[in-house]
């Protein structure tokens, strides 16, 4: 229907380029090529693989890649005057940190005190500690910092005992409870409210020069998303076979999750500001600023 | 007449050689069983360190798929060309610095500076300036395993025997002549040295280099593996650097013993 | 190209009228020796053997190629306490070898090396050695390389130097304490090198070629201090010299070797009266024991040596 | 009576010294300058380059907060631990391992496969092992900085000249004598070489451990201030770093060249 | 302590009867060599001055002190093409020093250095040195150690070998080829420093104390070697020696440096009639020079050296 697709009915040879900056292993925009999706658009998405959102708003901004997905670390770059713009969001966009303590924990209270691993400064963990604190009434003060990171070391500290808890991505809040050293005693999305965390991105020159090849990108994204929820159990085998994630967490977390998955890819304004106002709190973007979610967002290239 | 002493042939150097290669071996083996048995008497969580049989099963299945020939080339790739401008870079840069004073104070502050600076401070301009293919990576290398090799020839420059350099004066040898038939060789300890420290500064390069904005290689492979919590795959592919960094070490150093036969062994004892 | 005179073979030891077989003296009643001086010649043979060499065989192993050279060949040996015996040689017989022997540097594969009837297994306090480099410790200015051993035997700086001083000037090198070896003539480090062993004041001093880099007169001197050192403290001393006027003028016996690998073709008593001065150079006597000392040379290097 | 020709005083060496600091610092200066200039006529991204000027504004600014101190003190124990750690073991060990044959046969390859193991794969263990606090950093640091002293030491002893071995043994040196009389001087440049190769290598595993595990020191705010674009910052935090790795790397070369001195200067010119 | 004999202080050149000045030669005609023999002796005196050194002023700097040793005082000197010079001196005078100026390899400060009348400022194929202390490349083998200058010159190392092979001969190190020069000893070491020079085949030979570690026998083979290829080739030789009788048995003239700072002492002609043979040493007119030489030599130091 649109001019994407007739040309790549025309042939492979006017495959427009499409660089996609994201972490490894991830499922939609993998799951998206393998499928063919994209080339149904036209177009040749390549992933370029970056460890985290600061680097991912640096790639954009190195002409490395056209398009992104990532965390919040887009706002505090799109607010920085980065020359990106956010045109839509995956399908899990909302705060999916878990606070995991050792099991013995019964309630966040009882954190006082101990040292518990967040994360690295300017990283999404963070602020879910922070957020969950304070709803709590606790400052960031009354817990002893300690900083293990977010995945396998955070893991580690919690299992040796040097960490009471640790704020980290589902997979392995779950991966600690199978193994028995850990329990998810918070989920920060509970204190977040209307709070949106991940975003896609696109470089504001690709945007002026290939407008169609976004327009495309996020139709065959979105085709991918409805079918991953459509069936499940198709992309869990896929993520365990091709991307080699560990089955059973990947499953028990996923099972449930993949099918209320939200499709859109629209973005939440109300819960966008909302993060803008948690980032300038945290001085992780400049208080100072006047940004808004409207100056940022473009959500003219989401498909009808 | 007088009858004179003859002494049978000896052979020593072939008997040490082995002796040394099975010592070292066995050093390792102790080591790999010493580990194997922590591990099966679960004194170490197996979700963070694997076992030495484990990891064979590990090894085994990553070179029957290909994925571990395909990393491989890809981060050797970016080792050979980051190690061989280091050395195409490092070498006239230390030997200059060593012997043209002027050089040396006017440039040994910026380099010795350059040398202590934080390269992941630096990442996004890495990134700008380099991107996120091959080349970063083979500048991080290259950054990695310039400075020993700067630095260790350089002071090479500075202790060669005065003595010898007359000698080569007094031949009517050029200033490329004396550097190719004395400092050269007088530095070949020091040189070697620098090689050494860069091969394996520059193998850690590799890694880093991949585990911080890789898509492939074996940086990328462990990064990736950690992740997903195969730790087996982690520690097969720690077990691949370590001991390509014990072939080139080993390489290097029979290399330079090569060179420097002609020192007769040290008489401390 | 001229054709090499010398051809490699072995001969017995030519044996000469004033010669003497090292290995038949017997052991001799100790004779103290008070430091008040050296007793008359005659009694010399009285002393009790400090030094005692028995069918010493040395041979360099080269590893590569697993061959052994044998350098030094069956030498037997006796040198009584306070005699001088100085060993003249073609230029790689052997000399140095065997004196790094006797200094416990160089392992010997057969034959004992004794020193007070201990059998010597490695360097000791009681042999000081002047090498034939200088050798010096390029990082220690002239004055600590002199006190160099009496620092390692645990001497105290100041002792050391003191007592240093007094060698520094009679090497003539008042002056130059504060000097790098570098930046010394060959002849001054070669003096710096005997300062240094003279200092330690050991039992037995092993020479090898102290005084070669230098010139007649300064030779002259050296060879003095030397003699009245010896001549007054009464030291064993085991010198390797090419000069053959040094040796008859120095020594109680001259040794000589043999072509490589080094035995004793000859060992030959100088019984000139001590104490000695360097006029009895124009003797009759002396002029006797150099011609002497050069036809069993000469001798050797015909028939039977290689250079 | 002959007239004896006399030279008046040289100050030469005191002027050549000036000479050098000089020039070193002018074409760091130089450095300075033109990237002050590159960046006031917009040729670089002020978004993640800053410039010299700003940079001095980032640093006076942590300055007079206090956190510059406040981290420098937790960096610079952790320094000193790690590099001193790092020479109290690694010094025996490389001359060990130079000295005795059979030691090297044996942890060579060992040692080998160590300095080639990366650590970032293996940071679990570490957190198991040393936790979170100081130890951890520390750990890191002198893995980071022991390398370059073992490695260059070891090596050092097997240049030794054979010569002065024999006259320390002559003259009765105990093994320790030998050691402190002829071994020590001997390697001096080589282990001047690794103190400084471990130095700056030492202050890169500093950041490192902050980068990855820090809650506070120079790493951490370079990190945080990094996170979250705060390029002056970063580059205030870079330039504090590189500024210690030649104020270090200057005294360390100095101290070397004062022991040192003994060598006449290399004349190849 | 015992005093020392010598105290320093600065005298007129000793001037004896056979001294000639050596500034005072005027430049002759050109006399073509051509390699087939060497003219006799009183045609010397028409060859062209092949080595000019005029006023020469050596100091050493002392970094540390900033003070300036003079080891070299105004020595001015013209040496003839064919020429065989020696210099003796006190151990420390500037011999050395002197030589190492002319292959340029030490700055002078004063005056100047020619060679063919060109200016020197370093070092040149035209000389080549022996230097005192051996300082063989210690990881080539005997070979290759004698063959370096000719590989530095260009010449292949086939070709090299070959030229060396007739060297390796010369000084007698046949079957050492192989070995690294620490396999050696010193007197090995010494010849290996010789034919590494010899093999260049230079216009100028520099010798410095070539023959010191040298044994009597060795010693006068090489001289004999030395003298036969100087009396064919015609080469010129500035040599420093510590052995009179060495100096006056290969020399055309034996320059005499005072001691440190050194000049010229003395300039002594030997017309001693060539070719020479080792046998002359016992002829009353070979004892002469020699005694006249020692008289020179002992009266500097007693009145005015320092050693
Ligand atoms: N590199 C140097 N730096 C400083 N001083 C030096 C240096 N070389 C020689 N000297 C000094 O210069 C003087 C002359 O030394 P030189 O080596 O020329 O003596 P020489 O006549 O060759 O003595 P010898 O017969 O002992 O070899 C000595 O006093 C020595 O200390
Ligand atoms: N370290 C060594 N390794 C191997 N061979 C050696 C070594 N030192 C000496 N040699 C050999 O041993 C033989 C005797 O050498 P040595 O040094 O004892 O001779 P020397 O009699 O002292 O000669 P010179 O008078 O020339 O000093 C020589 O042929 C030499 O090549
Ligand atoms: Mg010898
Ligand atoms: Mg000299």
């Amino acid at each position: 229907t649109n001019k994407n697709e007739q040309s790549a009915q025309k042939g492979e040879t006017q495959k427009t380029l499409v660089r996609y900056a994201t972490s490894a292993g991830n499922l939609p925009i993998t799951f998206g090529i393998k499928k063919g999706y994209f080339a149904e658009q036209g177009l040749d998405v390549k992933i370029v693989t970056i460890t985290g959102g600061v680097e991912a708003v640096t790639a954009a901004a190195a002409g490395e890649a056209d398009l992104g997905g990532m965390g919040s670390p887009i706002l505090v770059g799109a607010a920085a005057g980065v020359p990106i713009t956010i045109i839509g969001a995956p399908p899990a966009s909302g705060q999916h940190f878990v606070l995991v303590s050792k099991p013995q924990y019964k309630d966040f209270a009882d954190l006082k005190g101990k040292p518990v691993s967040p994360g690295a400064p300017g990283q999404g963990t963070i602020q879910a500690f922070n957020v969950i604190a304070k709803a709590k009434g606790f400052k960031p003060s009354d817990f002893q910092y300690v900083n293990a990171g977010t995945s396998a070391n955070a893991l580690a500290a919690l299992q040796a005992g040097k960490v009471e808890a640790i704020i980290t991505s589902e997979m392995i809040g779950v991966k600690a409870e199978l193994e028995g050293f850990g329990k998810i005693l918070e989920r920060a999305a509970d204190y977040f409210g209307h709070y949106q965390h991940s975003f896609i991105f696109a470089t504001n020159s690709f945007i002026k020069e290939k407008p169609e090849a976004v327009r495309g990108f996020l139709a065959a994204y979105r085709k991918t998303v409805e079918y991953l929820k459509a069936h499940p159990d198709e992309a869990i085998k896929f993520a365990v076979t091709e991307l080699q994630q560990d089955e059973v967490t990947y499953r028990k977390v996923n099972e449930k999750e993949i099918p209320t998955w939200e499709t859109s890819g629209r973005i939440d304004f109300a819960g966008t500001e909302h993060a803008i106002k948690i980032l300038k709190d945290l001085g992780d973007i400049d208080p100072n600023s006047k940004v808004t979610a409207q100056q940022i967002v473009d959500e003219q290239f989401l498909p009808k | 007449m007088r009858k004179v002493t003859v002494f049978p042939k000896s052979n020593e150097v072939k008997r040490e050689k082995i002796a040394s290669t099975l010592l070292g071996s066995s050093v390792i083996l102790l080591f790999l069983i010493s580990w194997e048995l922590l591990f099966q008497f679960r004194l170490v969580n197996p979700l963070f360190i694997s076992s030495p049989s484990r990891v064979v099963l590990a090894l085994i299945t990553i070179i029957t798929d290909g994925s571990l020939l395909q990393n491989l080339i890809i981060s050797g790739q970016e080792f050979v060309f980051g190690y061989g401008v280091a050395i195409l870079i490092g070498f006239p840069i230390g030997i200059m610095l060593g012997w043209f004073k002027l050089i040396r104070a006017a440039f040994g502050p910026f380099i010795a500076a350059m040398q202590a600076t934080p390269r992941i401070a630096l990442m996004p301009l890495f990134i700008i300036w380099f991107g996120l293919g091959i080349t970063s990576k083979i500048v991080i290398v290259l950054l990695s395993a310039i400075f020993p090799l700067i630095v260790n020839l350089q002071v090479a420059m500075s202790t060669i025997d005065n003595d010898l350099i007359h000698v080569a004066r007094a031949y009517g040898a050029s200033r490329w002549q004396v550097f190719r038939s004395i400092a050269l060789p007088t530095s070949l300890p020091f040189l070697i040295t620098g090689l050494r420290l860069a091969a394996s500064r520059g193998l850690l390069g590799v890694i880093m280099a991949e585990v911080f904005g890789g898509a492939a290689g074996i940086g990328y492979m462990i990064q990736y593996a950690g992740s997903t919590f195969q730790t087996d795959k982690v520690f097969a592919g720690v077990l691949v650097v370590a001991f390509t960094g014990i072939t080139l070490d080993f390489t290097l150093d029979r290399f330079g013993r090569y060179f420097d036969r002609w020192r007769g062994e040290v008489a401390v004892h | 190209m001229k054709e090499a005179i010398i051809e490699k073979s072995s001969v017995a030891a030519v044996v000469h009228s004033t010669v003497v077989t090292a290995a038949n003296g017997h052991a001799a009643p100790a004779v103290k020796l008070n430091g008040r001086g050296r007793e008359p010649l005659e009694s010399l043979a009285k002393h009790p053997v400090k030094l005692s060499i028995k069918d010493l065989v040395i041979g360099y192993l080269d590893k590569q190629s697993g061959h052994t050279m044998v350098a030094v060949d069956k030498v037997t040996l006796d040198i009584r306490e306070g005699e001088f015996v100085t060993i003249v040689g073609l230029s790689g017989c052997g000399k140095s070898t065997f004196l790094n022997a006797i200094a416990g540097l160089v392992k010997h594969q057969h034959g004992e090396i004794r020193v007070n009837d201990r059998i010597v297994t490695g360097p000791g306090m009681d042999r000081a050695v002047v090498f034939q480099k200088a050798s010096l410790l390029p990082w220690r200015k002239v004055g600590r390389n002199i006190t160099y051993g009496l620092e390692l035997s645990g001497m105290k700086q100041a002792a050391a130097r003191e007592k240093a001083g007094y060698y520094v000037n009679l090497v003539r090198l008042n002056g130059f304490e504060d000097h790098y070896p570098h930046q010394l003539s060959g002849g001054m480090q070669q003096r710096v090198n005997l300062a240094r062993a003279l200092a330690c004041d050991p039992e037995v001093l092993l020479l090898d070629e102290p005084f070669a880099a230098l010139d007649a007169i300064t030779r002259e001197l050296m060879q003095n201090e030397l003699l009245e050192l010896c001549e007054k403290v009464g030291k064993t001393v085991l010198m390797v010299t090419h000069q053959i006027d040094e040796a008859v003028l120095l020594s109680d016996r001259v040794i000589i070797f043999s072509s490589r690998p080094a035995y004793v073709l000859a060992d030959i008593r100088i019984p000139i009266e001590r104490p000695r001065k360097s006029l009895i150079k124009d003797s009759e006597e002396f002029r006797g024991f150099m011609n002497e000392i050069w036809r069993v040379i000469e001798g050797n290097a015909n028939i039977g040596g290689g250079i």
